[in-house]
This record gives C-alpha cells, structure tokens and sequence, in this order.
C-alpha cells in the first residue's frame, strides 16, 4: 500500500490489542498487528508468512490449536479425532460466574469444542497421533474433556503404533471441575506410561504458558521434550510463589532457557525449525522403533 | 495452661463452655436460681455443640483438616504400625523432610508407607516445610515405590499436604517433572496401593503420592484441584473469600465419594479427629487393613489393569456429533 | 584392678596409638586404649564389650573384617567362600615400593589373604551371604581379588537365592593394579544388577571410610544403604578436593550425618542397632521376595 | 599469530624447527656453505621428529592425549556424524556441559552418542568444567541410555575427561551414586555399546559412559585407574613425579590391549591426532562402523550377556588352598 493511501484509510480502521499482553496500546487488526515484547507494529501479511514470529524481536506469537498442526503435520494429513468431544459441567460450578457461561463464551470466541484438537497425521512422512492447545479456550485449562482427548489419543498411539505428538499451552487444571480434573493429571500420566511401555515414541513441545497440572502431567513425560524460546513452562505460578517466599522472582525464571539450563528440556527450538526438529527426532526414535535395527 | 488452638466456627461454643467452666466453680448451693441457670446452659451447649460441629460446611471442614492437633502420618505411624523403619533420600539432592517413606507393619503384613509429614509443632513444621514437599520429596517416594515394587510390598500413602512447594529452588529442581514421573509410575507399580486422605489434600503435590487403587477419606479430610483460598484469589481476587469456593470445588469427603473419586468415608468423631483420636486410629487401622486384604489377592497384570481403568474412568464430558 | 595396683604397674605398660589417629598420644596397649575422638581412655574390656564403641563420646573404631562379621552374622553360621583367593601383582607395579611387598606385607599384618572376608551366614534367621572388607589390608582397597571376591559373592546369593549383606571401608580402587582394579567397579556393579534384576535384596553397610571406587560401584547400589556414625563416605578424597576447588572443606563435609541429609542413605545406624536393623530390613525384603506375599 | 602449543618433550623439535624456518626465510644463494647447514638441519630434524614422536614414552604419551588442540568429541560429531540432535539435561537438576549426549547418525545408522565434553578454547573449558563432570552429567547420560535401550539405538561413548570432578557440590549431589548407577544400567542395556578413548581417560568418571562391548583406543589416548599426578602424589608425596607413575600403571592403549582391557588401537598420525584429524576422524568412523555393524547382529539377551562375562573376566589374582 502506498504510504499516501495508508494515511488515507487510518482512520478507518478498527484498533485492537493482539497477543494477550497487558499494554492497551492500539493496533490495526487484520491489516497490522503490534509486537507484545518489542512494540513495533508489523504487516499481518508478515506476521502470518512467519508463522507468526516477530520478524523485528522474534518474539513468538501465540498460536491457535488449529494453526499449530498445521505448523507441524505434512499437509493434508490431518484427521480429527473427537471433534464433538465437549466439556459439561459435573459440579454445576459457579463463583462469579457459572462455569457453563465460560465454556458458552470460549466456544463461541474460538469456534472450537475444547480446548485441544487431536488428530491422526503424519510428520516428515512419520505416522503420529498430534495434539495442540488452544490457549483462548479457558487458557488450555485441563478438564475432563481435555484429559479424555489427550488419553484417547495416546491410546490410539498404541493402539496403532505411531509415535505421540503434543504441543502443549495451558495454564493448568480446569478449577471449575475439581477434584475430576486433578484426576486428568493422572489418567493421562497413566496413558504416558502405557505407551512407553509399548516402546512407542512420544516428543512433548512445551509453548507458552505451560504450567500447572498440565506440566506436570503428560506435557513433560515425553521421551524427548522442546520448548519454544520464552516460553513460560512451571508448576506453581509466579504469582503464588512470590506470595509464599515473599520475594521478587529472577530474571527469566521459569522460561524455557532456564528450565534448559536446570535441566529440564532437551531443546529451546525457534518455531520454524520445530517441525523438521520433530520430524528428524522421529526418524530416530519411530524408525528405530519400528524396524528394530539394533535388537 | 497454654490456650488451646480454636477454629473461628467453633469459637462462640468455645465460650460459653469456658463460662460453664467458670460458673462451675462457684459454689451454687445456696442460688438455685442460679444452679438452673448453670444447666440451662449447659443444655444450649450440648445443643449448640451438635450445632456447630454436626453440619460441618466445606469452609468448616477445611478448617478442620488443618487443625494442628489432627493426627498426622507419623501419629498413625507411632499408634497403628509396628516395626517401622525410615528410609531417607532421593539419592540424588537431598532427603525432604516434607515427605515421609518407611518400612512399617500393620497387623503383622509388612508394607511400605508414605507420606506427607506436617510438623507436630512450629520448630517442627518449619524443618518440614509445613508438609509441602520439595521435588526430592516425590523423589524419596519414587524410590520407595520401586523398592514396594521390587519386593511385593504393598504401599499405603497418607496424604495431608497443602500442596507442592511453589518456590524458586522447588520449581528449578522440576517440581512439575517429579510430580508427573511420580503418577507414571505409580500407574504401573505391581502392588497394591492404598491411599488414606487424612487432612489436607492440596492438588498435584497430594495426587503425587495419593494416586493408587483405593481412597479413603476421613470425614474432615479434603482433597481438591487448587486450595480454596488460591481459587478464590483468582476468582474474586481475595484469597479471604476461600469460604465462597470451598462449597462449588466440591472438595470435601462426601463429595469425593459422591463424584466417585473416593472410595469410602470414615466418620470421625464430633469436632473431628483430633477429639479422639484413638478412635480414629482404629477406625483407619481396620479400614487399611480391610483394602489391602482385598487388593494382594489380585493377580499383578490384573492390578494395574484395573488401576488403569480406575483412573481412566474419571471424567464427565459429552460426545458431540 | 584397684587403682593402687594400677599405679604400680603403670610404668610396665607398654603405650601404642589405636585406631590410626594421627595423634601420636600413649595409649597402653592391649590393656587400655585411647579414644582418638575424645582422647579419654577406655578399658579394653570395656571396649569389647560394646564393640568398640567409645563408652564416653559413641566414637566408633575400626573393626577388622571377621569382627564386622560376627557383629552382624547369626553365631555360628558364617561359612568362608574363597579364603585362598589372593591377589597377584599383575603389572609387576613398583613405584616407591614393589606391590608385591606390600601384599606381603598386608598379609603378614593382619592374617588375612586379602582386604575382604566373604561367605554364607544367616542374619536373624535369614539366609544370607555376606562379605565384610578390612581397612588394615592396603586400605582395602579394591583390585582384581577383592573385585572377584565380591562378585562371586554377589553371584552366589543370586544363584542360591539369598540376599546380599555387604560391609564395605575402603580406600577406593586398588592403583597398584591399575586399570584392572578400575574395571572391577564395572564387574561389581553388574553383579550387583543381576542380583537385583532377580529381585533379591541387598543391604550394604557404609563404614569409615568408604570412598572412590568402592562408594561409586557396588557399595551404595544396594536396595537399603546403611551407614555408621560419622563414617567418611564420598566419591574423591578430601585433599584432592582442597587442592582442586582451593578452599577449606565444611565441616562434617563427607560424613554419615552429611551425606544421610543430602539424600544418599537410608539411615545412620550405631553399631549396636546394626544386625538387629539389618535383620529387620531382611524380614521386609527377603521375606517379601520369597514368599510373594503381595504379588 | 599466536604461538603454537608446544609439549614439553617436543620443545627441541619445535625449537629447530622454528631455526630452520628462520634460516630459509634468508637469502643463501651467495652462500652454498650455509645452504648445507641448512640442508644437515633439515635432516637431522627429520631424525629428531622420528626419534621424538617415534616411540612416545607412557607419559608423553598422557601429553598427547591431553594436547590442547587434539580432537574432542564435539569435533567428530562434526566431522563423522550428521543429522546431530544435542539432548540436554538430566530432568532432575541440571545440564551438565562437560558431558554431551546426542540423536546422531554414521553411515546412515541412527544411534545415540555420549561422550565427554571438553571446551575447544579457554572459555569454553571454564563452561565445561575442562570436561570434568558433576553427578548432572552421568545422569544425563543415564537418560540418553535408557532412550537408547527403548529404542534400539546402538550407543558410541567417547571417553575424554580427566576424570569426575573433585568438589563439595559433586560430592553432595552423589558423585558415587551417579556413577554406581551409570555401571549398572549399562550392564543391562540392551543395545550395542562402544567406545572410543580419544584422549584422557580418567578413573570413575570415564568408565562411567565408558563401559560397554567394545573399547577402542587411539593409540595416543590413555585409560587409568588413577591421574598420574594423583598417583604420584600420594606414593611420592610430589605430583610432579607423575611422569614416574605413568608406566608403571600400564595406561597407554598398548597397555589396555596387552592388558586384553581394550579391543583394538587406531594408529595416530606422528606426533598425535591433531597433527592430522581428517586421518584419524576417518579411521575412527570406519572403526566405530565395524565395531557397531558386528554387534547389532546379535541376540539382546545375548548382548547383555557377553556384556557380562566381558567385564566378569578381567581381573588377576590366584585361587589359593
Ligand atoms: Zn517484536
Ligand atoms: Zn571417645
């Protein structure tokens, strides 16, 4: 667009905040989209053939469930599972406000079920089973419908021995089903444990937020676990710690390049290099498995 | 005498039993006026106390679970178990006094125990953290589930903790990647499990030792996703308002059992564990003994199958189109 | 002996240093000994006694390898494997003094063949084999005998179904026969797996001192790890350590009670509650793995 | 241009050298009996290189293998290996850069590479710890191996490292402990095991990731029980004496296969492996080719159980009345 011509219609756009920052400042939706970490605008255009990386910063955009299989399977791969899989609401929860609005309100924000799309697909030409989180729905929380998605689809690995795939987000248990979505921690822990049993791969990749009963369930018992740089990947959230210590957190604490550092990664992978990452990791491990070359 | 610790529900019964207390020790004998006064009261009290303590509120409950006086895992070790033997470390960092794992046996089968260890005093609770275990903790269970597993010892886990350690260190040393192994394996142990909710049940750092094939839950114990005053923190942005949120979490025994997570309640005494503790001791002894009895007869394989089911069942969802 | 007479035979006494202390203080030897902990003297009947403990402060002496075992064993039922093992010097090693010398040396000095005392005996009834080292012999330290000595104890317990009792002090690996002696850590550990993979117990008991390459093989991967009061237990010596990271050791660094708190031991057992501990432990363990009461 | 690193014993090679690069940098044209002095020193460097690298004593030897510019293993996952996928941290506490573990393929065969990892300037060294490992490391090793063994992938070890590092916090964190348990996991490992010394082999530490079914040595690299400092310091009271250890502890690659603790030696370019890489990454990769070609054929249980009797074997002594 001629710069003439971009002066000519500002006023005619509409300004929204992109990226789920806590700056209002305003930014051309559709057309241009502002930075959360270095605040300089940037064409929607770029922004999409970068798989949403900020091409200034590098900042890594979220991504939505839908947009991140599509980051990671061959194209044309993909298959559903469970499309219609929905949460309900066992505990008729409400404080606030009832937990049935939200789900109402997150279905229709995002045009999504839940807050997972599961799927068979293949990477790099490997048979997976993929799953993503969409963090607009409810923040990824875990409930009962996202316990199930994931466990049937580490079950369907097994059952039809192809490697596991999950990108994670999520900002943990879904409160609003109690005690039923703690026990998701351990129904889908159990479905990790009986797939490795089976010798099938499984490769985690953690993106931002990642915490609380998600991360400390399926998302890190993978047999090799990424995470894309700056994501924020822990247990307890900042907030509650530095209520209980009483003290300002480092610098950096509990992103992916110090959870790397104590160990807990295998790699801090930039996006466009995470699906031939995954890909190549599956030629060892899938293949291996698969032929069993050394046994 | 120190003043004994008083929950904020139970603290106008409270009062008026330390009036009668104090009337009491005036000689009445020349007031019969006053003499009835004095059994009035004591009639409001034995009423009010049925009041107070025998519709507890999930709030309440909770109040209750965190009573210090409540027995804690090493009151059941010292009062149920008999040739107890500690185990110490993670062999790899440290040895977490907010977890305990031992030897120990109840009426005569050898098992291996764990827990959470709250403190039986301030100095105490201190060293163990308040029962709020590190990841070296969940480390120190993991050994002793596979030593259980290696030798066919069934475990049994007390679980009363207000959650994981949510600080710095815990949080580096992967506090969520100890929780997490702990359920994987405890998903594929060839041993019975047995799991006795005996206070405070706080999310993933309870769930880490608590997930097996049977849970018992004593009447004023909780077990919940997030700690009522965390959610309401984030719900209404005060933690004062946990009453609210206890109720909706349906956190307590009774819901447990309800949404079948829970396998069964044992009733404590009026005022909870801690007005009897003998009682409760027993009660659970008995309850222990009777799950394991009812879980070694099943075949290995069999075991963790229907753990696996176990777990696997939880959830309410709908099928969409 | 009434104190006059003590007076009176005191200048026949004959004064030596107990228990490798550096301080060279006279202690009476045979008669009465000298705490190297507390420096007060103790009768040496009294020591005996109480297996020499230290009455006054809980210092504990070094015992010899055949006194850790009738410490430990049922009376009467320990039973030698191997007594004639002995080493050889499979490098002719001589610096300072050949090695051969020394083997002589360490026979002649404590009657024994090599640094370890291994056999089949049973601890509060159970059926064990049990080996015990002895410091006195070149710092029991372990080369190719010693190695051998304890695999084949180790094999012995998993082919007659028995557990495994082990007391280990040891200086480390035997350098006089260099890298065969390196290799038997290699051979005690993987003796000490099959024993596992068959699911029998072992129990080992840590002992002042036990480092280098006993702690890092067969030493510390036992089932139960027990260690003494104040035993000296760690991988590298303490001056290596000095020289290395140039600063003064903490107190206590190494010790028992240290590495206890630091997650490497399952308890700090006194002398007199050892067999009695370890025969409890066995009726966990053995009894469980015989009886498959559970499974 | 920065001087060159010059090893003790080679200082009067290294010396003429220079003297003679010297001498032909002047113009001798006008001087024919200069050019035969020069033309002698050409010779007799030729007889001193011989005669110093020809037959390199056990310590000199130790300085070879420790030569600053030798190839370490990040070099031969450059120059050998392709598709290299680095694997980070032991999920417990840290990641430990003295040891690194690796996806990485040789002549098409996928497998997993550990190996200690020494910095190639200063800087990197300090980061590296001069590829002495903490309990980290061998855990993180740990982890590669157990996804090596779920996943059939045949390991390559390369050793280099002057052994575990001496400090409290190693110490604290179970230096032992993680070696122990490293030994006893790759007795049970059910996939091929080869290693490579290509440098220093030092004690606990190396044989940590060292132990498997195939050693092969360069021929300059050393394997020792002990440091020959270390030796020397406690026999001589006098570090310094370390060139006086180094035979007799038998430590040199000749020694190993005399020694039947090693499987075979690749001969180095004169002088030492860094003289000539390309040579020695090409005799390394066919050899670890061959080696892990020749036991990928064989049976698992068979695998672990020549594993066995391999290390069962070594070891001298005498069978007495
Ligand atoms: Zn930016
Ligand atoms: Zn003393």
């Amino acid at each position: 667009m001629p710069i003439a011509d971009w002066f000519k219609a500002r006023d005619e756009r509409r300004y929204t905040s992109i990226g789920g920052g806590s700056a209002q400042t305003d930014v051309p939706e559709g057309v241009w989209s502002k930075c959360d970490a270095c605040k300089r605008t940037i064409y929607e255009g770029e922004l999409v053939a970068a798989n949403r990386v900020c091409p200034h910063c590098g900042h890594h955009f979220p991504l939505t469930a839908m947009q991140r299989i599509d980051l990671m399977a061959d194209e044309g791969t993909f298959v559903e599972f469970d499309a219609g899989l929905t949460s309900v609401d066992p505990l008729q929860f409400c404080a606030v406000k009832p937990y049935a609005d939200s789900l109402d309100a997150a279905q229709d924000k995002t045009g999504l079920n839940e807050a997972i799309i599961t799927g068979r697909a293949t990477i790099g030409g490997h048979d997976v089973v993929i799953a993503a989180m969409d963090f607009r729905f409810i923040g990824a929380s875990m409930g009962s419908a996202v316990g199930e998605k994931v466990t049937r689809t580490l079950e369907a690995a097994r059952a039809e021995k192809r490697a596991a795939v999950i990108v994670t987000a999520s900002g943990g248990a879904r409160m609003q089903e109690g005690i039923l979505s703690l026990m998701q921690m351990a129904k889908t822990s159990s479905a990790v444990a009986r797939l490795g049993s089976a010798g099938l791969p499984y490769i985690s990749v953690l993106t931002d937020p990642t915490m609380g009963g998600v991360t400390a369930s399926f998302a890190v018992l993978a047999d090799v676990v990424f995470a894309e740089p700056a994501a924020r990947i822990g247990f307890a959230g900042p907030l509650i710690i530095e209520q209980t210590i009483r003290q300002k957190l480092p610098r950096g604490f509990q992103s992916a390049e110090s959870m790397l550092q104590h160990g807990m990664l295998d790699g801090v992978v930039p996006r466009d290099e995470l699906a031939s990452r995954v890909s190549l990791v599956l030629d060892y491990l899938a293949l291996a498995s698969q032929s069993g070359d050394a046994s | 005498m120190s003043r004994k610790y008083v929950m904020e529900f139970e603290r106008p019964l409270i009062e008026l039993e330390e009036q009668l207390v104090a009337l009491r020790r005036i000689d009445l004998s020349d007031n019969p006026d006053l003499m009835i006064e004095v059994s009035a009261l004591a009639s409001e009290i034995d009423r009010l106390r049925i009041e107070t303590y025998g519709h507890l509120t999930p709030w309440e409950r909770v109040q209750v679970a965190r009573h210090p006086d409540r027995p804690k895992v090493q009151d059941y070790l010292a009062a149920i178990f008999s040739d107890v033997i500690e185990l110490h470390g993670d062999r790899l960092y440290g040895d977490d006094a907010a977890i305990v794992a031992a030897l120990a046996t109840l009426d005569g089968r050898r098992m291996v125990v764990l827990g959470h260890r709250k403190g039986s005093n301030t100095k105490e609770n201190i060293k163990r953290n308040f029962g709020s275990p590190h990841p070296e903790g969940f480390r120190k269970a993991m050994r002793a589930m596979r030593l259980a597993d290696k030798f066919g010892l069934p475990i049994v886990s007390f679980m009363d903790t207000k959650g994981a350690h949510p600080g710095i260190d815990a949080e580096e040393r992967g506090q969520a990647w100890a929780i997490a192994e702990s359920l994987a394996l405890l998903s594929e142990l060839h041993v019975p499990i047995v799991t006795v909710g005996i206070g405070e049940g706080g999310s993933g750092g309870a769930l880490a030792i608590g997930m097996g094939d049977r849970l018992i839950m004593l009447e004023n114990s909780y077990y919940s996703v997030i700690s009522p005053e965390a959610c309401a923190s984030i719900l209404y942005k005060d933690s004062a308002r946990a009453a609210d949120v206890a109720e909706p979490l349906k956190m307590t025994a009774g819901d447990l059992l309800d949404l079948g997570v829970s396998d069964e309640t044992i009733p404590e005494p009026l005022g909870g564990a801690h007005q009897d503790p003998e009682a409760v001791f027993s009660a659970v002894s008995e309850r222990i003994s009777s799950a394991v009895g009812s879980l070694v007869v099943i075949d290995d394989d069999e075991l963790v199958e229907r753990r696996y089911k176990r777990h696997r069942a939880i959830g309410v969802f709908e099928e969409g189109a």
